[in-house]
């Protein structure tokens, strides 16, 4: 199944067993979304519960958190991250906060789903990436989705919920295959170990996930190490548990995100085990992320402000050669 | 208007501008901090609109202590969330500009102007999606209908003919800028008038006021979408306890307050139900009972346990489902 | 129209649509990549609208190759620009929805919809405060017209009376949404009406758009403030490279294409100016020489050297006083 | 002078010399700002120059870019933190890209000022702090004025700079007194070094400074050492060059800032300094930041939610008992 039918089978599964899920947002409806997420669901559902929005994302948020107010379990799609930014004070000052501002009286049951990060040439308003800042919002959950059998379990999950949720997409993972285990539902908030090992732990979430996994055979080759990657799946509540126990186990992190470096998400891990687990790091950890400039549309360009499988083997190698991995 | 509803609705006037004065003195006495909007001036509006609405949901802002009472939400349990009580509404966490009671259909309490707009349109949605006729009310001043989200309410509200009603208390100024410097109109249903019906009444007179949500309320109920009201008001205080209302003439204040809404209203029991002395003095002294129970309630009441700062942030155990 | 100009506007679209052509030729090819938006279908728009505007400012979308060119901008620096090139009008960074050029007053190429509008704004403020007569267009589509920035700028505009020319073009469509399901409206005029004077226009008829702006830009050039223009036109693709256009019938793109801008100034030309076989065969090759050459151009031109990436971030010495 | 004098005055010096510069916001005109700052300029100026907005901070942004392309010098307010998420798309989207996107051809000489963090119990809306977020946008400058002199030199150089700037103040701050030093001029991106010392560096930021140099007497004295305490002053570039050479001298490093922890700006510099100078540290790194929870209304709650003068010299304390400072 491809990433995309999963998240299209998890939304039909909801919405099929709970009258009350409907999922609105730009041609989400007949047009099936601009991925084609939502495909179907107008024809199965109706044009009431797949609702065509305006280009008005302050008001898709917002509406959502009405919706959810009113009873309803809303799912919002926002056509790509750059456009959340126009819905920021109805996902920071509305949905996060109403609960506790209230003292648990409005609850929301709604998602946010939006896909983003660097493409293929869609320039710099069609190629951030925004778990940096919204993972920091006291009062989300914030889950990335790299993987296909995750992608489906989590975005159940995150539906099925009644608290408020961003669910993460990335623009290259819609076409990746996988397999869903329709039957064991996951713990939405667990790290997964993509791979185990012994020497390094390599953190990362999303599309780069993959670009790790490519990278790795010449990491480990070179290196003569392995390495355990770790996909961290829930942005927001993060999975330390995990990490703690594969650091423990490796002594040495390394932080990979497609994002600019500076600021970027990658450093509350970073610092949160400078922290937490000083002593038990044989080296100064790694972070490897974007460049500090707004994405370009030149291909070469683009791919030299991201990390790419072979800048990763590149900056992993060069540090564990100086720090004696 | 009958008679027993002319005097509720006088009462809670009054005991609506008690409470806003005795919030005043104990904000000057330092017992309520923050942010603290009076509503002294525009009771007729607050109370006669949510009178008039029964139960349908209400979206208001941060100037909505009134609104909240006349909803049914106890003044005592919004003078203990004024003085950050954990027996307050919303148990200390809110403060004056964000008091929420879904059990009485009264969300807030949003202090982004505009803000909760978009959510009483999507609150809006969920009530027609669910056959509901009650409808929805959102409230907000003059200075909220230049922020694109009121525009794209009245948009979609009625791209999608929601059960909604948009009621503008126009008292002309947002803080200290008088809304004709910075809006084309003086009148702001000029904005609404290409999407719904827009009516005017005179937000000084209960009366007034009552029967135009009742109109609208059926408006909304036959389904033909939404539908807008502007109430020309005028507040007597600063825009907050923070503003000395400088940049409004003595001359203005004086126009202002010879359209008094609570002397008027006395002025109809008077007229038309020739009530008496007797009935309005008690009246106004069991309004002020209240007032001073819900003050002597809300300083004696607890300050929220300091766990407190943690409680509320998600639903425990909140799916209801995860196969 | 005069002669002249006639031909002008001719050239001009008969050589924006072999670029269009040529465009999603190098796209399909693999040479242009990210989101190419054709303005084939709308060319009278593009075109006569430029033209007509003469020096004032312009602020645009993503479907703006067209009106780059027409603003100066040489077709070689657009194409290169789709290709990514260095030589590219964007030096490679912007791409097909971010060409700006400000000694031809071309500010983009927006990609967020409706982004641009209250940038036109302030620019329409700064131009009235120097006390300049030419003023601003903002182009925006019809799905532009439901987004707060919109709403907001038009409000701004009116209360301010800026020299502004909003210029919808209403192709019916945002994506795969037809604007009358997500807006009561299907001309969107309807929403400017209370701010400023509003017209509509053929946007299929390139001697009826140059009539209007020219008329709008005496209009703007008198002080009144806004002016609203809407353009009923057609797109003939989809709306991107990525779009199928699956959900506009036969039917109804037949009904589009017999509109043709093009064929309707040809036969303008023909019938006003009898203009012959020759004259126009020759228009079209000198058109479609330039395209290739652009394409020429912009194949052999280099990539961006690597340390592009970091140039443009900040004006280097940029304070023009320290002290 | 008081920090909000000082800002008025450099206003009022910067309007003076060039016409061009004029600011705009919502009651920043004849009200004369709700923070006094922009007091007198519409008297002296005209309200052409100090402009009073509407209600609509997507527009104050926004038009702000134009007026800079149309060739103005605006310094836009947005009255609180809370309110820019409103503006986040044409902070982001616009002021920060517009000149990379365009290779350069378009130039935007703005500011964008905005005062944010936790005043006086004025709820989960109107304290909070973005720094995190837009310190993170390449294309940006950030400057967090601290200090009264800061404040003054500062704002004139990035109103008469040809970058975009955001200019963070906090509200409590404005009554801040401090003398200006009107003829030195100073650079922006450097950082301030508070108050010298051996053993531990503490950074900081805005009012956190304060709080900082409040807690120092009872921290120096219990763990019987000194500290130097640095201002960041510039959040974005950071001056690393000054942190470095204080952490070469102490070996430990505590940040000290009002947000909330998780993903707070802290952060990056904590993970920067982790993966740089990990070999000069001697002891983990510390973080004190805010809860993370919306910030509540209660007075005792409020300031339970984020670091106080008792609260940082206790966790700094805590941490160099435990680390053998
Ligand atoms: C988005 C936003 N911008 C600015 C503010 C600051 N502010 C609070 S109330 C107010 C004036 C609102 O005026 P109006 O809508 O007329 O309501 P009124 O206070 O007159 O009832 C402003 C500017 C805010 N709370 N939210
Ligand atoms: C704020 C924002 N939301 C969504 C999009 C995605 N998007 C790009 S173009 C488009 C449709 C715009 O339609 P319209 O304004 O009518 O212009 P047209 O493409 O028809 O010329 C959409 C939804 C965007 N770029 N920006
Ligand atoms: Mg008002
Ligand atoms: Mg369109």
């Amino acid at each position: 199944m491809l990433y995309r039918e999963a998240l299209n089978k998890a939304l039909d599964e909801v919405m099929a067993k709970d009258e009350n899920v409907v999922v609105l947002g730009e041609d989400v409806g007949l047009y099936g979304g601009s991925y084609r997420v939502t495909e179907g669901l107008a024809v199965k559902y109706g044009e009431r519960r797949a609702i065509d929005t305006p280009i008005a994302e302050l008001s898709i948020v917002g509406n959502a958190v009405g919706m959810a107010i009113g009873g309803l379990r809303p799912v919002a799609e926002i056509m790509t991250a750059n456009f959340a930014l126009l819905a920021f004070d109805q996902i920071i000052n509305h949905m996060a906060k109403y609960r506790y501002m209230s003292a648990g009286k409005i609850t929301l049951p709604m998602v946010v789903r939006f896909p983003q990060g660097v493409s293929r040439q869609l320039a710099a308003q069609h190629s951030e990436s925004y778990e940096q800042m919204l993972a920091a919002v006291p009062g989300l959950r914030v889950l990335a989705a790299s993987d296909v059998n995750y992608a489906y379990h989590a975005l159940k999950h995150a539906v099925l919920s009644d608290d408020p949720y961003l669910f993460i997409e990335h623009e290259l993972l819609y076409n990746k295959k996988g397999d869903v285990d329709v039957d064991r539902p996951l713990d939405p908030f667990k790290a997964r170990i993509v791979k185990e090992g012994e020497a390094v732990t390599i953190v990362s979430y999303l599309k780069m996930v993959d670009d790790v996994m490519a990278a790795l055979p010449q990491i480990e080759e070179t290196l003569g190490c392995s390495c355990e990657v770790i996909d961290l799946c829930s942005l927001n509540p993060v999975d330390y548990d995990t990490l703690r126990k594969s650091i423990e186990k490796t002594s040495r992190l390394v932080m990979v995100e497609e994002d600019h470096k500076t600021g970027g998400y990658g450093a509350q891990i970073v610092s949160t085990i400078a922290e937490e687990m000083f002593y038990a790091l044989d080296a100064p950890p790694l972070r490897i992320a974007g460049e500090d400039v707004p994405v370009p549309y030149n291909r070469r360009l683009e791919l030299q402000s991201i990390p790419t499988p072979d800048s990763i083997a590149e900056a992993v190698i060069a540090w564990g050669r100086k720090h004696d991995v | 208007m009958d008679k027993q509803l002319a005097e509720e609705i006088y009462f809670e006037m009054v005991r609506g501008r008690a409470f806003e004065y005795a919030a005043k003195e104990h904000y000057m006495k330092g017992e309520i901090s923050g942010f603290l909007h009076l509503d002294i001036g525009q009771e007729a509006l607050s109370v006669a609109a949510m009178k008039a609405f029964g139960k349908g949901d209400v979206f208001s802002t941060y100037r909505e202590h009134i609104m909240a009472m006349v909803r049914g939400i106890s003044p005592n349990a919004v003078m203990a969330e004024l003085f950050g009580k954990a027996e307050g509404v919303s148990e200390g966490k809110g403060g004056s500009m964000h008091l929420f009671d879904p059990s009485h259909y009264f969300y807030g309490g949003d202090a982004i102007v505009g803000g909760h707009i978009p959510n009483a349109v999507g609150c809006a949605y969920a009530r027609k999606y669910q056959g509901e006729e009650s409808g929805v009310m959102v409230v907000f001043g003059d200075g909220a209908t230049n922020g694109g989200a009121f525009f794209e309410s009245l948009n979609i509200a009625s791209a999608q003919k929601l059960p909604l009603l948009f009621l503008c208390e126009n008292n002309e100024y947002a803080i200290g800028t008088n809304i004709t410097r910075v809006s084309p109109f003086k009148k702001q249903s000029k904005k609404a008038e290409p999407y719904m019906p827009t009516l005017e009444v005179d937000g000084m007179d209960a009366v007034a006021v009552h029967k135009v949500i009742t109109d609208a309320k059926a408006y909304l109920e036959k389904g033909h979408g939404p539908i807008f009201i502007e109430a020309m008001t005028c507040r007597y205080e600063g825009h907050s306890m923070s503003d000395a209302n400088a940049y409004r003439s003595a001359q203005e204040m004086a126009q202002c307050k010879a359209r008094d809404p609570i002397e008027k209203m006395k002025h109809y029991l008077e007229t038309v139900y020739e009530m008496d002395e007797t009935v309005i003095a008690q009246i106004e002294s069991q309004a002020q009972q209240e007032v001073d129970a819900a003050v002597a309630f809300a300083s004696e009441a607890p300050e929220p346990a300091p766990e407190a700062l943690y409680a509320h942030m998600f639903v425990e155990g909140g799916n209801h489902a995860l196969s």
